[in-house]
């Protein structure tokens, strides 16, 4: 992924929910609030993957969603970050048993980083993005 | 909208009495506090037969038309029970309060009568327990599928505890997916289950939806 | 006398001769081959073309050229024993119809190459060219007489003949419906010049126009004859209380025909502004009449513009949106008259009201001949008009997609083209006179641009749809026809005061001087 | 050389070729900011195609929209205008000759009658 110099400057995130119970989103949302307000930072929830640098992808991908959510993620363009919401993504949590599931989101999406809890804490989101930061840099340093 | 007199759940269920006399099997009300004061609120239970529904719906729509919320479903064994749950409002402070209609179907003979043209807005619920109980609507608009995939195999319906239900192997564990096999024992080793406590040995009996 | 001398005094008379002869000649020279009678049909056009510039040329540098057929001399208006009356048919070319000729000229050329191709898979093709020549007969002769029944011939010419056109393709019934309307109307009109003409010849037993001008006394009979070639020739211009036929007979009518009719009705407009200001000029109370000349021309423009939008039919659109370009016309010129009499507002604004006007008579034949004949490429290439069934055009269509946009442009006045240069003289220019007139006139513009994006994106933009997927451009000629139009428009839409300065202001000045058409006439010049 | 002096219309002045001359100023300096734009794309994938939350693009027929279509609005708001004026276009030529007689008629009471 070659990284470009308005990457470390600001990350546009745009929420992708695949199926999810809506907690996180609520408490993506509750991220965005002027109580933790990433936007200092430059982080904006966008509204069209075309704009944005980071895919919050919430919910275990049900079967009907793993086809759009592969087009959406083609649709974000390059360098892009997956970011992983909630524990749905990673093991299914309360849906750990369903049939109608097309498994955690890293059979579908290559994810970079994940943040467990259900819904995670607003603090354990924005600890995902500086997590995700670090990881930038290390690719820009190894670039 | 003509403004209809504020009528009690008690009339409610008198005039329904009236009305259909013994096609009423059941009718109660629930009451319950709401709100910090308590305030008294309730809600109306009436069982009838499948024939008398839509006539049912339609006096309700005559005294107040009501928001129609969603058709609750119920696997019993060998009957499955159908909760047509709507609400009537008078635009005041806690003068709303919930009828449903419960209905049994003979497992034997899953149909009952479509209620789209009386309130449209029902289409999408009606479809949903076609998809997953696999109940015929009669008379229904559009009877495709909603949530279900269109790959997903004909004849199981999700909803039902009987063979017809979920088969085990059809279930994705996803906690399961790739997970490493080759993990060191955790230092602290599992506490042994003790004998008695629910919880430890494992799963509860599964237990039913928004049961009566 | 050379060749070259003969055609130069003779012009008038060839300008009408040319087309005349080729006319009646086309069928026969049609039997040797097709060939040989498209480029007989052609060098006809050419010729009479040439002949137009050469008089124009004449009449811009010595002024109005007076050409009398059967006299001794061509310049012998008065014949010496006949009492001071020019008893011959005399053709008067001032400036103004030196203007209106180099318009026919142009427009005529490029129609005629686009309609050799447009029309070669049609068949009868000897009628179409003869009726088409005839046609241009006749708006040259209209345009150049300078007698008044001459005037009535030259016009019944031209509305037969572009009634016979309208009906050549009958579809089904239709375009011989339009062209019925078309010509009962004519006639109609035609009657009621003709009334007109009778009563100016039994006050003053002469048919000349500058004789008529001379001895005019503005009798209540005179009157009765202003108002009933004022209606007739309204109606064949296409003002709005009289213009239903417009729409049906531009639809129906080939789209080379079309763009040449359009020509045609501004023939007869230079027959209203001849009259008006050559018989009339001042003396009659030229506020009224200069007003009824204006609310025809909103009127015109209003409804034109606004019945155009919801229009199915790409031919009938661009009628309606012709409609409401001649109301442009007929407002700049109705208020160049209406301050007439007023020297002081008339050098102010007047004039230049009167120039925009006449400057877009010249704007408004071209661009929307080029809008025509591009309706024209694609009927040509997919065989319908309905603007429902088009779509993605512009994949294959991309020079007559060019061509459109700068005909849709200039039409809606947007400033690098033509039209622009001519609407904002009458914006401005009528600003002064009256502002409400200014500002309907504006709006009208804006509506016409949107009436264009409509069309431009049912035509060309949207995906390439699978029916029009092996659509091929337009056959040359048709884009030669075009091109010509089109670099017109742009030409003079860089440099209009070259336009405005060598022939639309020696045209307003001649229009309005009636002195000086009158010496000119019978004063032996 | 009058080629390049401006138009003069009564109340202000057009001069084509200035403005022609900032339009291609303006042209320059758009196209100096479009081609600052990031191009590194991928052509082929679906980051050309439009995002419809995720679903596919329908087929390219079913997306062009018909003219009949284009200023509903506009035609919905003067409904009053158009119910008058397009049954006005009858089409029967008696109703046309009528209106020619009548718009005669009319002239020759106002310029007849009154001066």
């Amino acid at each position: 992924m070659k990284l470009t110099k308005s990457f470390n400057r600001s990350l546009w995130v745009f929420h992708l929910n695949t199926g999810s119970c809506n907690g996180c989103e609520i408490e993506i949302v509750a991220t965005i609030t002027p109580r933790y307000d990433p936007e200092r930072f430059g982080m904006k929830l966008v509204g069209s993957p075309k704009h944005a640098d980071v895919l919050l992808v919430t919910g275990p991908v049900t079967k009907k969603m793993a086809q759009k959510v592969r087009r959406v993620y083609e649709q974000v363009p390059d360098p892009k970050l997956v970011m992983c919401i909630g524990t749905c993504g990673q093991s299914g949590g309360v849906f750990y048993d369903s049939y109608n599931l097309d498994g955690p989101i890293d059979q579908v999406l290559p994810v970079d980083v994940y943040v467990p809890g259900c819904p995670p804490r607003p603090e354990a989101i924005i600890f995902g993005v500086v997590k995700a930061l670090e990881k930038l840099e290390r690719l820009e340093a190894a670039q | 909208m003509s403004e209809t007199p504020y009528r009690s759940p008690q009339e409610i269920i008198d005039l329904y009495k009236t009305e259909f006399g013994a096609g009423i099997l059941d009718a109660r009300i629930t009451e319950r506090g709401e709100g910090v004061h308590r305030k008294k609120g309730y809600n109306i239970w009436i069982r009838l037969d499948r024939e008398l529904l839509k006539p049912a719906i339609k006096k309700l729509m005559d005294i107040r038309f009501p928001h129609f919320a969603v058709i609750a479903g119920n696997d019993l064994g060998d009957e499955i029970e159908l909760l047509y749950i709507l609400s009537v409002f008078y635009g005041t402070q806690f003068g709303e309060y919930m009828v449903t209609f419960g209905l049994r179907l003979p497992k034997s003979d899953l149909t009952v009568p479509t209620i789209t043209d009386l309130i449209p807005g029902a289409l999408l619920s009606e479809r949903e327990k076609q998809e997953f109980f696999g109940i015929t609507v009669t008379g229904i608009p559009d009877g495709r599928r909603l949530f279900l995939p269109d790959d997903f195999p004909q004849g199981v319906y999700p909803w039902r505890k009987d063979e017809t239900g979920i088969k085990p192997e059809m279930v994705r564990e996803l906690w399961a997916v790739n997970r490493p096999k080759d993990r060191p024992a955790p230092p602290v080793p599992e506490k042994k289950p003790v004998p008695g406590d629910p919880v430890a040995e494992g799963k509860e009996k599964k237990t039913g939806g928004a049961s009566e | 006398m050379t060749l070259a001398d003969f055609i130069v005094t003779n012009a008038p008379a060839l300008l009408v001769a040319i087309p005349l002869f080729a006319a009646f000649t086309s069928p026969a020279v049609g039997k040797i081959s097709t060939a040989a009678r498209n480029l007989w049909v052609m060098g006809a056009m050419l010729l009479t073309a040439a002949v137009a510039f050469i008089l124009a040329f004449r009449v811009f540098s010595t002024g109005t050229v007076i050409y009398v057929f059967g006299a001794a001399a061509t310049t012998l208006a008065v014949p010496l024993d006949s009492g001071g009356i020019p008893i011959r048919i005399i053709f008067t070319v001032d400036a103004m119809s030196a203007f209106m000729e180099i318009i026919c000229a142009i427009v005529g050329t490029s129609v005629l190459l686009y309609s050799l191709s447009s029309e070669s898979k049609n068949t009868s093709l000897e009628g179409y060219y003869a009726l088409f020549l005839l046609m241009i007969t006749g708006v040259f002769g209209m345009v150049s007489t300078g007698d008044f029944f001459n005037f009535f011939v030259f016009l019944e010419i031209l509305s037969l003949a572009s009634a016979g056109l309208i009906a050549y393709r009958i579809d089904g019934g239709l375009a011989v419906e339009a062209a019925l309307k078309y010509f009962v109307l004519s006639t109609l009109g035609a009657i009621l010049v003709l009334f007109a003409i009778g009563i100016y010849y039994g006050q003053y037993n002469a048919l000349n126009i500058a004789m008529i001008a001379q001895r005019m006394q503005f009798t209540m009979l005179d009157k009765i004859a202003l108002v009933l070639l004022i209606a007739a020739l309204a109606m064949k211009c296409g003002a709005v209380p009289m213009h239903f036929w417009t729409p049906d007979a531009y639809s129906m009518a080939p789209s080379s025909v079309t763009a040449f009719l359009v020509v045609a009705s501004q023939a007869s407009l230079y027959g209203l502004f001849r009259i008006l200001f050559t018989f009339y000029n001042v003396t009659l109370n030229c506020v009224t009449v200069g007003w009824i000349i204006i609310i025809l021309g909103i009127l015109s423009m209003v409804v034109g513009v606004t019945m155009a939008i919801p229009q199915k039919d790409v031919k009938r659109l661009i009628a309606y949106c012709a409609i409401s370009q001649t109301g442009y016309m007929l407002l700049g010129v109705g208020v160049g008259l209406a301050v007439l009499g007023n020297a002081a507002l008339s050098n102010a604004f007047g004039f230049v009201a009167m120039e925009g006007g006449i400057f877009h008579i010249f704007n408004d034949a071209v661009f929307k001949g080029l809008l025509f004949l591009t309706a024209g490429a694609i009927f040509y290439r997919i065989g319908t008009c309905d603007l429902n069934k088009m779509g993605g055009l512009g994949h294959n269509m991309k020079y007559t997609m060019i061509f459109f946009i700068i005909g849709a442009l200039a039409t809606a006045g947007i400033p690098p083209f033509n039209g622009f240069a001519s609407k904002l003289m009458i914006y401005e220019s009528v600003y002064l006179f009256n502002p409400i007139l200014a500002i309907i006139a504006m709006v009208v513009s804006i509506l016409t641009l949107a009436v264009f994006v409509k069309v431009f994106h049912s035509i060309f933009m949207g995906p390439q749809l699978p029916e029009y997927a092996d659509v091929k451009e337009a056959p040359l000629p048709m884009l030669i026809g075009m091109g010509i139009l089109a670099a017109i428009v742009i030409l003079f839409g860089l440099f209009p005061q070259l336009v405005v300065n060598g022939l639309v202001a020696p045209a307003a000045h001649a229009l309005t001087n009636q002195g000086g058409y009158i010496s000119s006439v019978l004063g032996g010049a | 050389m009058d080629l390049l002096s401006p138009v003069q219309t009564g109340y202000g002045v057009w001069a084509p070729l200035a403005w022609l001359i900032a339009f291609v100023v303006v042209t320059i300096v758009v196209y100096l900011i479009w081609n600052m734009g990031e191009s590194s794309y991928k052509k082929g994938t679906d980051q050309v195609r439009p995002y419809l939350s995720g679903n596919a693009e329908p087929e390219k027929g079913a997306v062009h929209i018909r003219a009949s279509n284009l200023y509903w609005g506009y035609l919905q708001a003067l409904k009053g205008y158009y119910d008058t004026m397009v049954p006005m276009h009858t089409g029967i030529l008696t109703d046309y000759i009528v209106w020619f007689v009548a718009v005669t008629a009319l002239l020759l009471v106002i310029v007849g009658g009154l001066s």
